[in-house]
């Protein structure tokens, strides 16, 4: 299974997420420049965390006019696994692939902290991996990763289930402390009807080595490659 | 030569974080008759050629595809004409 | 040319005589505003120089000492690291926000134009009271500068300090440090070389702000600073990634001659030092140089300080090369000039010459001075504590909590929450523990890395302050598992030029050079900071310590969290009745007062050494220098991190409790190991010669601590956690 | 009450790198007659009691205090009357 981390201007988890994928999950990658204009030959495509266009103006806003960002929408539509990392998951909401909107943290503040996620739908390319009742241990580093949809949406997603990871406490509890950023039902992931694109705010490339305080990250890798291995 | 002002601000249904802490703020320094604080965005963009109907088009179109975030975010804006 | 014209710049009138000497005629008014930036103590040192020469520069892995943009230091397996510390104090007083944004930016530059890949930076705070509202703007602005500036580029912020004092009430420090890791044969110098060579100017475009930044730097705030303002800058941390990452893209593939960041003192300081180092001239054309505003003059360009900037010199074959990489990194590039071999940096502005002046002695021939030093009348009443008045502590709980619950010793979480400490997935100890620790990718090794100072010292005694300041740095290095490598200093005083403060700076800089030596962490680079003063009042002597330490095996590092139940708690190291200039004296009675702390150099070296054994060995399970608010504040930290309490029974043998408890003696450790290692361990102490003893056992969710039999304190570990963490947010919220 | 409508901007002189993203996007949307953009803060603030011009005196004490940071920025503002 072979994956691509796009490169926006001011990208800075494109090395991370290559790390991970290359080194720890040892599977094919590589870069993917922001002007390329067909992204094919790839299974999964990601877009990393970082500051694309210095998230000027609002984050993501600039970076999904780029134009690698025509090919990917195209290949999402044609069912392809796009994977939205922080900055990514900002992207995909800003170029649509993606329901809702991405702001400030009601703190004001930047975060970066480890967090904990319930898993809400283990039934996606990104989660079925994933042990029924599993918390994962992963950190999040973000200013604006305030979830934001309106009701009538966010109850076609929870019925489709579009909504999958919310923050937690160590042990499982979705609670308002367990919430670092304001968002709405405590939601860090979601994904689209398809289930084929997803984007999240804490950052799982962060965490697949025991070094790192945390390997919980790795099984959404893992479940990509079970996923994509299934489909042959 | 236009000038467009444009204002951008979370909706009305959106919670403002940011404006909350600006009232707060007021409050704190003795400005009790203030009653409520919106923050939003307030840009300026200079466009060339063409008339004030053209240039307001460009404007809204400008908006609805990069400035504002219509999920999230409401606009206004007014076009005056400049010199150069 | 009238003398208020010079005057007004900050040049004396005997420096305009030189000046004058120099060029055989009079300046013209650019010539003039040249000299006078570059001959600014920010940028000459005129008045630190020859204190400076006193540090020990040189190891048998230095690569680089002072003199070039950062300091360079082999690690083995051809990598070698760059590091580098500096102040933004003024502008951050000013506009704390984008004052601490341009310094981190400033400091990134300082790494990347050696070729250095920056790995991680650090940062080193002072503030006034968080009981202010001012302070609490200035502190909050300062971090989210930091924050801002740092995450966006994606460099992790992994460590720090933050002390608070009324002293630094008008005048907050702010010292930024960078790490690098860069291939040994990669080495760039600012070096302009080759006659003909294109010079390129890449980055943002040169704007009228910043002007006279580096004259400013060299001035005390008075509230009429405060009008000074165009002299603060807003950074573009997204055009200083992509610079960054051209930069490097083109070092790497060996396209540059030499390169130089534009920083204080804007194109006039980087090109006269490219050309000085390379022992050459420039001539550079200033209609090439793209502005941001209309109608700049070359004054204004000459001495601009526009942030992320570059200047570099090429070979003609390369320069095209040089300008595409640039392109595709959506960086704008220029042409400006030419290396020359007349040694003359000439400037033509509108096809007219606008500046020609020796390149060297706008670089080098400022002139350097000796200022008069005395000790200040206060080292004796403030020396004197007489402990026999003080009562002992008799709620030694209570005095645990406020402690812990002091801005200087209360978790900094608050500040490193906002700062991306993980970008880059290498950091291996987060910040929260004595140092943070990064591993180097594609080896098995590490780096771990500290900034000290605790100025309460180096106020009561500079000398002895200035020693401590590089033993606790290099104790925080090694209870993390690392042999410390080399230091980076960076020295904030008053105004030198009253001799009261010079004292204060010659003893300091003495006492680090002491330690130093002693250590053999030789002084690698670092910045003067003087003028730190409102109104007159000077700031503590502050001389903060950057260090960076060594680990062969990264997955051999230790943190200061107790780990598990039934682990044995061991004391290394001797305390003394030593509450002079403690965290204590000043919290429960408002004084700072007494003498600091004895360092024993032996004692310390011996201690460090064992302690790196210890770890080295795995018998170490934590392990947590003692520092401010003594061995009840670290046994908390101990206790805090991973919730598992600790049951302590000390004995006074003859020490008053206070002193026992919360004093700051030196050259102590905790470390906390398995039971079945204890003997081994102590062993180990005793043939370093460092005094140990078991103290007590971890476990429970309780910290206990009897003194002589008697039950001191006993608080729940949640409690101290709630008064530790809540402190800082408590008082910002 | 009283409406105030407050801009900020960064000064002239100082850079405005939000800005110069905006009018790069803009330009690479095709928007080839975009001159310039700048980008501020926008903030409204419902103000209670007084009258006009006591209103306003308290809005430009609040920007000079608290909501614009005048080392960088300038600030303009509206204050017109409205309903409850
Ligand atoms: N400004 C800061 N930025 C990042 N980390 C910080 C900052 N201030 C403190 N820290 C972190 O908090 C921890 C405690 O700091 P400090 O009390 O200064 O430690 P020590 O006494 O061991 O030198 C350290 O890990 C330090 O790196
Ligand atoms: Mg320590």
């Amino acid at each position: 299974m072979k994956f691509g981390v796009v490169v926006f201007p001011g990208s800075n988890c494109d090395l991370d997420a290559y790390h991970a994928i290359r080194d720890v999950l040892r599977h094919p990658v590589e870069y993917i420049w922001h002007q390329e204009e067909s992204v094919a030959g790839f299974d999964c495509i990601v877009l990393p965390g970082g500051f694309s266009y210095g998230d000027y103006l609002r984050s993501g806003a600039i970076a999904r006019f780029s134009p690698v960002m025509k090919s990917v929408v195209e290949f999402a539509a044609s069912g392809g696994l796009v994977f939205g990392i922080c900055n990514g998951f900002q992207v995909l909401v800003e170029v649509g692939l993606l329901p809702g909107a991405l702001y400030r943290n009601t703190g004001l503040q930047f975060r970066c902290q480890f967090t904990n996620l319930v898993v809400e739908n283990r039934n996606t390319p990104f989660t079925i991996a994933v042990e029924p009742g599993r918390v994962l241990k992963i950190p999040i580093a973000h200013g604006e990763g305030n979830y934001y949809a309106d009701a009538q949406t966010l109850r076609a997603m929870e019925q489709n289930g579009q909504i999958v990871f919310r923050y937690a406490t160590a042990g499982g509890e979705v609670t308002k402390d367990a919430n670092p950023n304001g968002s709405l039902y405590n939601i860090a992931g979601v994904c689209n009807e398809n289930k084929n694109v997803l984007g999240m705010m804490p950052h799982p490339e962060r965490s697949v080595e025991r070094i790192l305080g945390s390997q919980d990250g790795l099984v959404i890798f893992e479940s990509l490659v079970r996923y994509r291995e299934g489909l042959r | 030569m236009w000038k467009a002002r444009i204002e951008i601000m979370l909706k009305k249904s959106v919670l403002d974080p940011q404006g909350q802490a600006v009232e707060g703020a007021l409050h704190s320094l003795g400005y009790d008759n203030v009653r409520s604080v919106r923050v939003g965005k307030y840009l300026e963009v200079d466009i060339d050629g063409g008339d004030k109907e053209a240039a307001g088009a460009q404007v809204r179109e400008m908006c609805e595809r990069l400035l504002a975030n219509t999920v999230i975010e409401d606009y206004t804006f007014t076009v005056t004409e400049v010199q150069r | 040319m009238k003398p208020e014209v010079w005057r007004g710049m900050g040049l004396k009138d005997e420096e305009y005589n030189m000046i004058v000497a120099i060029l055989g005629r009079d300046p013209n008014y650019v010539e003039l505003g040249m000299y006078s930036v570059m001959w600014s103590e920010h940028c000459s040192y005129k008045n630190s120089k020859e204190v400076l020469r006193l540090f020990p520069t040189k190891g048998e892995n230095v690569l680089q000492g002072p003199g070039e943009n950062a300091g360079i230091v082999d690690i083995g397996d051809g990598l070698a690291v760059c590091f580098k510390i500096e102040s933004h104090n003024h502008p951050s007083a000013i506009e704390p926000y984008q004052g601490a944004a341009t310094g981190v930016g400033g400091i990134i530059r300082d790494i990347f134009t050696m070729g250095a890949r920056p790995v991680a930076l650090l940062n080193s705070l002072r503030f006034g009271t968080l009981n202010e509202r001012k302070v609490r703007y200035l502190f909050g602005g300062v971090v989210a500068g930091i924050a801002g500036y740092g995450n966006c580029i994606g460099i992790p912020t992994v460590a720090g300090e933050v002390y608070f004092d009324p002293c630094y009430q008008g005048n907050p420090l702010v010292n930024a440090m960078c790490v690098g890791i860069i291939e040994a044969d990669k080495i760039r110098r600012g070096r302009a070389t080759g006659v003909g060579n294109p010079v390129i100017l890449a980055g943002a475009r040169t704007g009228r702000d910043g002007m006279h930044g580096v004259t400013f730097a060299s001035e005390e705030l008075s509230d009429a600073s405060e009008e000074k303002r165009p002299a603060v800058q807003v950074g573009d941390p997204f055009m200083e990634k992509l610079l960054m990452e051209a930069c490097l893209e083109l070092i790497e593939n060996g396209d540059i001659v030499g390169i130089q960041d534009l920083g204080g003192a804007g194109l006039t300081c980087a090109t006269s030092e490219m050309a000085s180092r390379g022992g050459t001239g420039l001539e550079i054309e200033l209609d090439r140089v793209p502005c941001r505003e209309e109608g700049m003059t070359a004054y204004e360009i000459m001495i601009s300080e526009s942030q992320e900037r570059m200047l570099m010199v090429v070979t003609p074959d390369k320069e095209e090369k040089v300008h595409a990489v640039f392109r595709r990194w959506g960086v704008p590039s220029t042409t400006i000039g030419k290396v020359t071999g007349d040694g003359m940096l000439r400037v033509r502005k509108a096809g007219e010459v606008a500046a020609e002046v020796p390149a060297r002695s706008l670089a080098e021939d400022a002139p350097v001075y000796c200022p008069a030093f005395k000790e200040p009348e206060y080292i004796k009443q403030t020396s004197e504590l007489d402990l026999s008045r003080l009562p002992d502590v008799t709620d030694a709980a209570g005095a645990l909590l406020a402690l812990l619950g002091s801005p200087n010793i209360a978790s900094k979480e608050w500040v490193y929450h906002q700062y991306d400490h993980m970008v880059r997935t290498c950091t291996v100890v987060l910040p929260g523990s004595d140092a943070a620790v990064i591993r180097i990718r594609g080896t098995a090794k590490g780096l771990a890395m500290t900034t000290d100072c605790n100025a309460r010292y180096t106020y009561l005694d500079p000398y002895i302050g200035g020693m401590i300041a590089v033993a606790e740095a290099a104790r925080n290095i090694t209870c993390s598992g690392a042999e410390p490598l080399a230091v980076t200093d960076n020295l904030n005083f008053g105004n030198p030029e009253k001799p009261e403060i010079f004292w204060q700076f010659r003893r300091a800089v003495e006492g680090m050079s002491e330690a130093c030596r002693y250590f053999g962490t030789p002084v690698i680079g670092g910045n003067v900071s003087f003028y730190n003063e409102t109104n007159g009042e000077a700031i503590f002597p502050t001389p903060t310590v950057g260090m960076v330490g060594l680990l062969s095996d990264v997955t051999r590092h230790c943190t200061q969290d107790f780990r598990q139940e039934g682990d044995r708690i061991i004391l290394l190291g001797d305390t003394f009745d030593e509450l002079g200039g403690s965290e204590y004296l000043y919290v429960l009675y408002g004084e700072t007062r007494g003498k600091p702390p004895a360092l024993d150099l032996a004692r310390e070296k011996a201690l460090q050494q064992a302690v790196l054994a210890a770890i080295r060995e795995g018998l170490a399970v934590s392990a947590h220098d003692l520092s401010e608010g003594g061995l009840a504040v670290a046994l908390s930290e101990c206790c805090i991190g991973q919730e598992v309490g600790a049951s302590v029974n000390l004995s006074t043998g003859g020490l008053r409790t206070d002193s026992l408890l919360f004093g700051e003696s030196q050259g102590r450790v905790i470390i906390s190991t398995r039971p079945e290692n204890t003997e081994k361990l102590l062993a180990l102490a005793g043939e370093y010669g460092v005094p140990s003893r078991a103290i007590g056992t971890t476990g429970g969710t309780e910290l206990i601590i009897s003194v002589d039999g008697n039950e001191k304190v006993r608080l729940p570990v949640p409690e101290l956690a709630k008064k530790w963490r809540g402190a800082i947010p408590c008082l910002m919220a």
